[in-house]
């Protein structure tokens, strides 16, 4: 295959992804563009088909009254972040969120539960003070999702599906972007797609760990891709564990996934090696702690156990009653069922699963980067959630920010002109995915696996100086080795072989700036918890991490937190209000 | 556990069928058997998956010649002694081996109006239905379909008639005909009314047999059928 | 390839031949006792216009109702495309109703020879 | 080619649908023979009757007895299917099919005793 084998494509607007900011992107990138403004919506798998919004189970997190307000929402996601959140993204969620969930209900046809009353029902997460969460049973994603869908797949917006972005490609002088260099990969083929405004909304999605829960198709592409375009990322060491994910042994693709939030907050508990509950000696709350708490509780009790055969530990329900159990969580008894396991009268082995990262680009209140032309939002963007994601934040923040992208992009584009491309990165871009195709085949799997044993053990939920440097020498290793398993090049039509390589590297390049990014940070705060650090480091001078790729390294830096909204031991609530609006449990 | 080894028969179209030696695990799915003959013995083999946990519908495939979604059909349930035959989904244009084309699919889910149909705006207030409201009771009919196209391979009319818009398309349109908040009702009963459209069912019931969601698309467009009955008569076309 | 128009049609004619079809096989079960003749079957139909009101109608409903499902048969299993599927309704309706029209009149009106 | 088509519909309503569609495509293949035979009247009686006297042998007995059958099993379908359609749906269904094609069955068997 050669340079000039790619196929030259030009657009106005190019949104990659097509999770809740993809696909709201393209939607208010239509509204707000001028007429005859051509849109292209480019994405690794189907057209929201892919990526983790669909997977949202529990709901969205928006401030509605009844007491709650968007002031309320915003001190439980800065106080969830454990101070470190871009306190005027936070807010810009908390407000927008309100707008959206409209938006979602009145103009996309979203059908959220309903109170008897006709109003909308709201629950509440762990670390909400109040009843706050949207949702649609526990199925809320596939909601979204699918309205949004419809919508774009009607609305007419050019379509390049199974089209994975391998490459932002930037002007020559690197200060503006000039196009994205792509594979088709059902044809095998190079494309590359030049545009005025493109919005990255690859959604993260921390898979370098053994247990993961978000979708196959998510490998940190889009960071990888913005590390080497040298635009700085945040927040890279705050990786999300949810505490239950199944654990069903190393031969499918069912371990790591999750197990319902719910079951622990309806009296699910949780059993060691030993036959015991544990969650008591680790806090207060014992089961119905947080994601974070729960998760470092079960890591722990995991490490005491030496029996190799069985690794985590047990959730069980049986004391419920199986008729409660199965009236309340059918679709988790079902699930369960459907690959072997008895939740209603067996216990299920289960095991921390890394399920959300909060890390990821630079941007301002308006989704813009470093560098003119590209936009991010969604899983991709860092700041808004700080050292920890509050439930229901998530498909929040990629509702509202790919809205906000769309309206952005639609008044950018109209001063801005296609940009010609740097050849010279285009040419290294298109060496770096062709690659594997020059050495000789070898299996990419067992590399994979390395990986992610490697993040689970060294970079995971309890962490420590000696153990991340450990990690960065195993990843370095993994990265050499991986350079010289090739791949068998006869066919490149939807080779998922070859894709596999390039999610390993992807997975390879991010999972360095973690473990550096998590050395640099000698605290515990969120998701990040440092055995060698166990406390905060002051909220008051609270830092976050910068990392960026300076030549062929990557550079760590701390930058303080600006609290522009609300200062440490502060609230913004108005005096008297109580601390939680949630009835005990 | 290892001992055991399936034999896994893939169709991959003009390379005809293949076998493999798979060998069996606990806790081992469809996916999982196609996922390792990809990472182990034929890195040529495609095939599609996203979320792994039956939510993204992007999974289904030919299992003994009947269609499921495989990331959520353990092994041992389809297996013929210790084989088992593995297509592309039928009723769509295969891509390569087991990944097919679902465009069509989604096509017709939106040509069956199968899209929201609104006045209000991000500026009013959220509709307010609820127990006084039974006429929505329909509106969540169906809701939680993946789009996973099983039913739309089982369906034998799909087969034999290339402009049948298929169950669920329809199912959705019939969705949105119950929805309070949905005012296209006109142009769904059109759309749902011409050569593809909901009169094409035989009612022969294998979308709603094979849907893994348990969901109804056969009763959704019996649904249709009177409705646009009723406006026949009443419109007397 | 069904329309709504064809559908009704189908169901109209199906609801219409129903009370016919019970009709003609309780009229069948009752003349086969005792053998069929020719004499008996015209003794009961000639020249009663009833016999033909009865079974004109159920020829025209059939030839509706059959071309309607030959043409569905035929575009599903038989592969028939484009304007053919029309024409082929057409021909087997007419045909079906030329024939069953011919039949009617040989057993109520044709008074036994011409 | 159990690995592309489906092979396996072996469900109530399914055959219950190729039930109806092969015993409508078999009545339209046929009716215009009965027709023919029953044109014969315009010939006279004579004819009819030579026609008629096939109908004593055994194999249009069987013949017979297929057709009255496959317009009981259609019928008794047809008004399954437009019960479905038109009249707010139960799972009981599929009973109902079964039934109907029962009830088919024992009018045709009943009518098979009564010819011979
Ligand atoms: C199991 C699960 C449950 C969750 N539950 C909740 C919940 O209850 N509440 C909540 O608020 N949040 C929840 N989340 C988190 C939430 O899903 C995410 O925060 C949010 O959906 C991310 O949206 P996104 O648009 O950024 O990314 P995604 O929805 O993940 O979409 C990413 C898109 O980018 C595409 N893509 C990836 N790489 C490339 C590439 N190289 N080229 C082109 N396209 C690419 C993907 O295919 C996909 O289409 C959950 C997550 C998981 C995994
Ligand atoms: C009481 C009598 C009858 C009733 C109630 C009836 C009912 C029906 C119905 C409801 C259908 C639609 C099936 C579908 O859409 O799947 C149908 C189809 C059909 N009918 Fe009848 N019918 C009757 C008599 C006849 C007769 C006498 C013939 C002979 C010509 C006939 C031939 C057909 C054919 C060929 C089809 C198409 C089958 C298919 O599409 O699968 N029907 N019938
Ligand atoms: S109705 Fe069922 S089978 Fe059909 S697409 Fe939806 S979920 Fe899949
Ligand atoms: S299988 Fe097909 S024919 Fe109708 S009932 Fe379902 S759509
Ligand atoms: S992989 Fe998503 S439904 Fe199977």
């Amino acid at each position: 295959m050669k340079l000039s084998d790619i196929e030259r494509h030009d657009t106005d607007i190019l949104i990659l992804g097509t999770g809740g900011a993809g696909l709201f992107a393209a939607l208010h990138a239509q509204q707000t563009a001028p007429e005859g403004t051509k849109i292209t919506i480019a994405v690794k798998g189907l057209i929201g088909k892919c990526g983790c919004t669909r997977m949202v189970q529990g709901g969205y997190n928006v401030a509605l009254g009844g007491g709650d307000t968007v002031e309320r929402h915003f001190m439980d996601t800065i106080e969830g972040g454990k101070w470190l959140p871009d306190q005027d993204m936070a807010w810009r969620l908390c407000e927008q969120a309100v707008v959206r969930i409209r938006e979602l209900e009145n103009e996309v046809g979203c059908y959220f539960d309903r109170n008897p009353d006709g109003s909308l029902h709201q629950k509440a997460f762990a670390g909400q003070t109040a009843d706050r969460t949207v949702h649609k049973g526990d199925l809320t994603g596939i909601e979204i999702i699918n309205r949004l869908m419809e919508k774009v797949l009607a609305s007419g917006v050019e379509k390049l599906q199974e089209h994975r972005a391998v490459g932002l490609i930037p002007t020559k002088d690197g200060s503006a972007l000039a196009g994205v260099l792509m594979i088709d990969m059902r044809t095998g083929k190079f494309r590359l797609v030049r545009a005025k405004c493109v919005m990255m909304g690859t959604g993260g999605g921390p898979t370098m760990y053994k247990y993961h829960t978000p979708s196959g198709d998510k490998t940190m592409d889009g960071l990888a891709m913005a590390l080497r375009a040298g635009l700085p990322l945040r927040d890279m060491e705050m990786v999300q564990f949810h505490p239950t994910g199944l654990l069903a042994g190393d031969h499918t693709r069912m371990t790591g996934t999750v197990l319902e939030e719910g079951l622990r907050g309806a009296g699910g508990q949780l059993i060691s090696h030993a036959g015991q509950r544990f969650m008591f000696d680790y806090d207060g709350k014992g089961e119905r702690a947080t994601r974070d708490v729960v998760s470092r509780g079960i890591y722990a009790e995991m490490r005491k156990n030496n029996n190799p055969e069985q690794e985590g530990v047990f959730i069980s329900m049986s004391h419920l009653g199986p008729d409660t159990v199965r009236a309340r969580f059918p679709g988790m008894v079902k699930r369960c069922a459907d690959s072997g396991f008895d939740l209603v009268a067996d216990k299920v082995e289960v095991v921390p699963t890394a399920h959300y990262f909060m890390g990821g680009v630079v941007v301002d209140i308006d989704t813009r980067t470093a560098m003119e032309g590209l936009y991010v939002a969604g899983e991709d963007a860092g700041g808004a959630h700080g050292s920890n994601r509050l439930g229901g934040n998530g498909v929040a923040n990629s509702t509202v920010y790919g809205g906000i992208a769309g309206d952005v992009m639609g008044r950018d584009v109209a001063g801005m002109s296609l940009r010609e491309p740097d050849e010279t990165v285009l040419e290294a871009e298109f060496a770096r995915a062709i690659y594997p195709l020059t050495r000789t085949p070898d299996l990419v799997l067992p590399l994979r696996k390395k990986l992610q044993d490697l993040m689970w053990e060294e970079v995971g939920v309890i962490r420590t100086e000696a153990g991340m440097k450990r990690g960065l020498r195993g990843i370095a290793e993994v990265s050499d080795v991986l350079m010289d398993v090739g791949v068998d090049d006869s066919n490149l039509a939807f080779n998922l072989t070859w894709h596999d390589w390039l999610n390993l590297r992807s997975l390879c390049d991010v999972s360095k700036v973690i473990a550096q990014a998590g050395i640099m940070r000698e605290n515990s705060r969120g998701a990040h918890y440092r055995e060698d650090f166990p406390d905060d480091g002051g909220i008051e001078n609270s830092e976050f991490t910068v990392a960026r790729m300076v030549g062929e390294t990557v550079e760590v830096t701390n930058e303080p937190v600006v609290f522009s909204v609300v200062k440490p031991g502060e609230t913004i609530l108005p005096e008297g209000e109580p601390e939680t609006l949630v009835a005990a449990q | 556990m290892t001992s055991e080894t399936l034999n896994v028969t893939i169709d991959r179209g003009a390379a005809g069928l293949q076998d493999y030696a798979v060998p069996a695990y606990d806790n081992q799915t469809v996916l999982d058997v196609v996922s390792w003959v990809q990472q182990n013995a034929d890195p040529t083999l495609s095939y599609r998956f996203a979320c792994r946990v039956g939510m993204c519908g992007s999974c289904a495939m030919m299992v003994n010649g009947v269609p499921r979604w495989t990331c959520r059909t353990h092994i041992s349930k389809v297996l013929d002694g210790n084989a088992v035959t593995i297509g592309p989904l039928r009723n769509l244009p295969v891509i390569k081996d087991l990944a097919v084309d679902m465009d069509p699919f989604f096509d017709k889910w939106v040509a069956a109006e199968g899209v929201h149909h609104g006045a209000m705006t991000r500026d009013d207030p959220i509709a307010s239905l609820g127990d006084d409201h039974p006429e929505q009771s329909g509106a969540d009919f169906g809701r939680e379909c993946i789009n996973c196209s099983i039913c739309y391979a089982a369906c034998d009319t799909v087969a034999g008639n290339p402009n049948y818009l298929g169950p669920a398309a329809l199912q959705r349109a019939w969705n949105l005909l119950n929805d309070a908040k949905d005012e296209g009702r006109m142009a769904i009963l059109e759309a749902v009314s011409g050569t593809g459209g909901c009169h094409n069912c035989h009612s022969m019931g294998s979308c709603t047999t094979y849907c893994p969601n348990e969901l109804d698309p056969m009763s959704a467009i019996a649904g249709l059928k009177r409705e646009t009955a009723k406006s026949f008569f009443k419109r007397g076309r | 390839m069904l329309t709504l128009r064809l559908y009704m049609l189908q169901r109209i004619t199906a609801l219409f031949m129903a009370p016919l079809v019970i009709g003609h096989l309780a009229v069948m079960i009752y003349a086969i006792q005792g053998g069929l003749s020719a004499a008996e079957i015209l003794g009961r139909t000639q020249g009663s216009f009833a016999w033909f009101v009865f079974y004109g109608v159920f020829v025209l409903a059939v030839a509706i109702h059959g071309a309607i499902g030959m043409r569905t048969i035929l575009h599903e299993w038989g592969g028939l495309r484009g304007p053919w599927i029309d024409l082929t309704m057409w021909l087997i309706g007419l045909g079906l109703f030329a024939l069953g029209a011919r039949a009617v009149w040989a057993v109520t009106f044709s008074g036994g020879s011409i | 080619m159990s690995a592309h088509g489906i092979t396996s519909r072996a469900h109530p309503l399914w055959l219950a649908y190729i039930l109806h569609r092969l015993s409508g495509l078999a009545l339209a293949l046929f009716l215009p023979l009965h027709f023919l035979l029953l044109g014969q009247a315009l010939r006279g009686e004579a004819a009819l009757d030579q026609s008629l006297a096939f109908s004593d042998m055994f194999l249009v007995k069987i013949a017979e007895f297929g057709l009255v059958f496959l317009l009981a099993v259609h019928m008794f379908g047809g008004l399954r299917l437009m019960a479905m359609e038109f009249l707010p749906w139960s799972p009981s269904q599929k009973t109902l099919a079964a039934g109907a094609t029962a009830t088919s069955f024992l009018i045709a068997v009943l009518f098979f005793m009564k010819a011979i």
